[in-house]
């Protein structure tokens, strides 16, 4: 199966901040994305967790994105604007993508 | 005295309290009773609908008196205001600093609804009347608090940029958007509206508002398990005074409004609680490096259950008193 | 007309309506305001269990007369032509692809229970009865559309294969086996059934609908948002014409059936609704490259408000009108 | 035995058992029906509370007589006995290893709740009474059995260390906390506490447990389906022969407890059925190679739908006939 | 510790497709995956968000399976039958994993 | 944009021994994870799925941990004294983390 090079960044981000970090991403020309549900962590911040939470505050998500190598640096450069003075965690791996038409 | 002692008795024995009683046993024991986040979402749009709705039908029901536009200025005056209050109190008591001062202060600036359904279940049950709209005012006093606080920051030399996208989203926040958008629905459906889905929404209110207090007080536990660490005792009693300090405001402000007995009540519990939902979410994009644990346990892990047990009974003997009503 | 006016009216400002203006417009201002998917998920499962189970009651209470098969055949002969009609509309007053257009088709001859019980809300609080077993009808319609639809593609030279997982998907569709199920319950269980669960399945139901419809305002407004650019006049004009065509054909069943006022009535309701649970589930397996922002937004941010603000009042009114009802 | 039949066949024909019935078919026949997590978790959180607010109430109406502490007592002697018996029957019965022998025990020496809460429901409308304080029973024979089950395999030689964090676990479970908590704020408010809610927590019951067991059905189904490999014969028929085995030593304990004939009844039932949610939680932890579909498919698949239907009524038609009741 | 190398397949694929993706799988002798929800995403066919979906017509899910690299391309021609006419995104990279006796 | 060497480590596990997993990673000096939810799988032990799901006996869910290399060791020690006797799956891929400072 032909496979194709590609950039798998995963940014785990406070909920509140999802909608500033897409804008973001799609201001740099980044239209694919996917958003999943993050249950709890820990980290300097200290340990939360989503149960019973009412409040929208608290909650973080993972928005995970793949993307060819040469545009990552936009990437970057754009969710760092929206992450910089926030919590949260930014990765990139490597990755191989079927079906490099439709990303 | 004697009365604030009856009201306070019959209040801590009553379900809602010993709900969230029990919610606060169960996770300072480690229980792992929780409520899944989307039933306790839920429940608390139920709440938010029913109370808007209930408040809008006496609207339309009473009409309104003179006193609503001013009750809603004075609502959004005492918002205003009192964060500024809470910032100077926190300089003299505890020593944060600006950043988490003004992050606390924008909490009791604002509102806690659930404090205000478990102050109106209260009268309910003593029998005293309050004006319908106040719960429009609840509504108004959600956000000028959080604009105040960032005023205090920016006064500070940090030049926050306010951006427009924030601001929206402060004043669309869902919950205002839900108790004031029922309270218009119940306003213009009226009783015959009521007649049709008060199966739903006055019937079993007092019964969603149990588990929905058990699962405040799980939260609130978790919070104190987790966040006692970082209140040291000078901010603990702020929790304690701010609501008594802004509860006085809100008395003077319906005393000289001249609302109904538990109208002035109501303007007591609105300003003695503080935010756990809107404002917090605000604090996380326009100051993400205030803690969260600070304004969060001191919201909702200390001054929730205050003004849920002690609170509510005293505010409202003193506006007894002081309104002879 | 005056019929007409009145009920709509009363229709307009019906908490429920209300409540879905309320979402829609919430969601069109941009408010973070929603409704946890688990939570809308549970009150559309009461919904259904709730409808099928008193149709079922009904059914009990006033036996079957012997229009039943007829009914049900009838529905289903409605499911599987309208989509051809639609179809043909759509060739001359939109410029679909082939694809998109069959994809349209299926949702209207298909249903929507939620108009349906919206409907028979109004029925009620307008004192029109109607037949218990329309609810089995409904269930009916629900899934040959969607058979029509493929057949139109297949014949336009598109070999489809229609295989039978998809087939079991489409029949065993959750909601046609909750509101058959249930439906079953009621008719066996009857009015003594009823007597024990009546608290839970009719006292609270105006009011749950009302947050159901409010989270439908929500996600209809939200597919406006997104959707709006891809609809052209023509296309947005069918979203409102082919309810009445529908409704037409839907009317003239029930009037050669003999079925009740209330009866004609929730058959135009049947044929006029477009479904938007069902039928995009089983397009996306089937048809995967027709637009889903084409058939979503049409089924649910034109036809659906379409019907619920004056297509019911109209349906209703002619009914009354030819039945002398 | 003419009781037995007619008990049985209207408890066949009612609405819980009927949506029970409607879950298995569903999931049996592969529909996609299905009902959200939070929305399961929900409506047992809701059952729970419910259950032991009432049990509460009726304590504090009828006041405890002399025999509470002893049925207490009984429950715990129960839960930690029948675990021993149910692993000698499996021994007879199955050939099943130690662990899972140990395992599928532990969860009969447990109870089900939902058991417990059909069980009352059939007394109820019987008319026959039982004691308020068998909901703190029912919590009382929870845990026990875990503790026998894993001494049963410790004294096999395999020294699982019971370490004190899940021994906290297995004690402070969410549905034994919620049980006990809500059973004390109905003994603390009362029958004054009951009214504020009884609109949440009384009425609207049957129509929730009707949704509860429709899910209870769709998951037991879906064990059916996976699990009806992993079960041979012998194993199987376990499934049918120890709730009326546990049932009977129920029945002895009551009798001797001198309880009414709902408490006699509802002591058959405890003993009779098997836990499906605290006991496989625990097994995971202590005993994580013992296979999750042996005791799950019999607790759920087996066990469940036989007490529902069968069980229940044989075991009120033995308590009334055993206490002349 | 000991590793042993692997490949991680990762498919965003509609909920709708899911049982298909699975049943394609177990017919390719796959047996072990894990599924997790998907909150929302955008991509060429739009944005869409799991808030207040009442339709299961349009969510989606994400398909995770780790496997020996030798079966990968058996894996992935299983996959992409099923994928091929429907949007979602394929990825695989490289990754270690404990106790090779369990997958 | 500046980024840093890391270990990204997932671990799918019962529900019931996430604590006990978390605890024995904070132990291990590890205090940063995210904890991610799992809808249903399939492995050894059969297939599940959280659907009408009431007992917590028998979901799973995804702790996530990004580390830096030379602390991986000593992770995996500690998550392997948990996870040994249970199922569930370990993996550990290469990823590049901006703001090394935030973990
Ligand atoms: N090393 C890490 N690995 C995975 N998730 C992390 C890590 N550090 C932080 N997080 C996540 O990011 C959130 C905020 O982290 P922090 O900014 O360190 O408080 C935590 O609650 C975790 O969900
Ligand atoms: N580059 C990408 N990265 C991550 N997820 C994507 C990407 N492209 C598409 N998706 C996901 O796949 C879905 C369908 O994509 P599409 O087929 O492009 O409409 C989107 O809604 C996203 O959830
Ligand atoms: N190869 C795999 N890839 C992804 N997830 C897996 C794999 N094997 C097992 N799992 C997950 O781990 C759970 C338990 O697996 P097992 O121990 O094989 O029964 C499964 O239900 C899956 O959620
Ligand atoms: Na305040
Ligand atoms: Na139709
Ligand atoms: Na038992």
């Amino acid at each position: 199966m032909q496979t194709h090079k590609a950039k798998r960044v995963a940014i785990i981000i406070e909920q509140v901040m999802q909608s500033r970090l897409t804008d973001a991403m799609e201001r740099a020309g980044v239209t694919g994305w996917t958003v999943l549900p993050v249950l709890g962590g820990s980290g300097d911040s200290g340990t939360w967790s989503r149960e019973g939470q009412v409040s929208r505050g608290t909650g973080m998500v993972q928005v995970l994105c793949v993307i060819k190598p040469e545009r990552l640096d936009g990437l970057l450069d754009a969710a760092f604007a929206v992450v910089e003075r926030h919590i949260g965690i930014v990765t990139v791996s490597d990755c191989e993508v079927l079906r490099a038409e439709r990303f | 005295m004697d009365q604030i002692l009856s009201l306070a008795a019959t209040n801590l024995l009553s379900p809602i309290i010993l709900s969230f009683a029990l919610g606060v046993a169960a996770s300072l024991a480690r229980s792992d009773l929780n409520i899944p986040e989307a039933v306790a979402k839920g429940m608390s749009i139920y709440l938010l609908f029913a109370i808007g709705f209930k408040g809008g039908v006496s609207v339309a029901d009473h009409g309104i008196d003179g006193t609503l536009a001013a009750s809603l200025l004075a609502g959004i005056v005492l918002s205003a205001a009192l964060p500024i209050v809470a910032f100077g109190l926190l300089q003299v008591m505890g020593n944060l600093s600006r950043l988490d001062a003004a992050a606390v202060a924008a909490h009791y600036g604002s509102i806690s609804i659930v404090t205000f359904v478990a102050a109106t279940s209260v009268l309910n049950s003593s029998g005293i009347a309050s004006e319908g709209y106040m719960v429009a005012v609840a509504a108004a006093m959600e956000a000028p608090a959080i604009l105040s606080a960032l005023w205090l920051i920016s006064r500070g030399g940090d030049s926050r940029r306010m951006d427009p996208e924030l601001l929206r989203e402060i004043m669309l926040n869902g919950s205002i958007v839900l108790l004031v958008g029922s309270f218009f629905i119940g306003w213009i459906t009226g009783t015959e509206g009521l007649a049709k889905i008060e199966a739903f929404i006055v019937s079993p209110f007092q019964g969603v508002l149990c588990l929905f207090l058990l699962d405040m007080g799980l939260v609130a536990g978790r919070g104190l398990r987790g966040g006692s660490g970082v209140l040291k005792p000078g901010v603990l009693t702020f929790g304690v005074v701010m609501p008594l300090v802004g509860a006085t405001f809100g008395c003077i402000a319906g005393l000289l409004l001249g609302v109904s007995t538990g109208g002035v009540a109501l303007f007591m519990v609105l300003s003695a609680s503080a935010s756990y939902i809107a404002v917090p979410a605000a604090m996380r994009v326009a100051l993400p490096e205030a803690n969260p644990s600070i304004y969060l346990t001191l919201s909702l892990g200390v001054t929730f259950p205050f003004n849920l047990t002690l609170g509510i009974p005293i505010y409202i003997a003193v506006a007894s008193a002081l309104t002879g009503g």
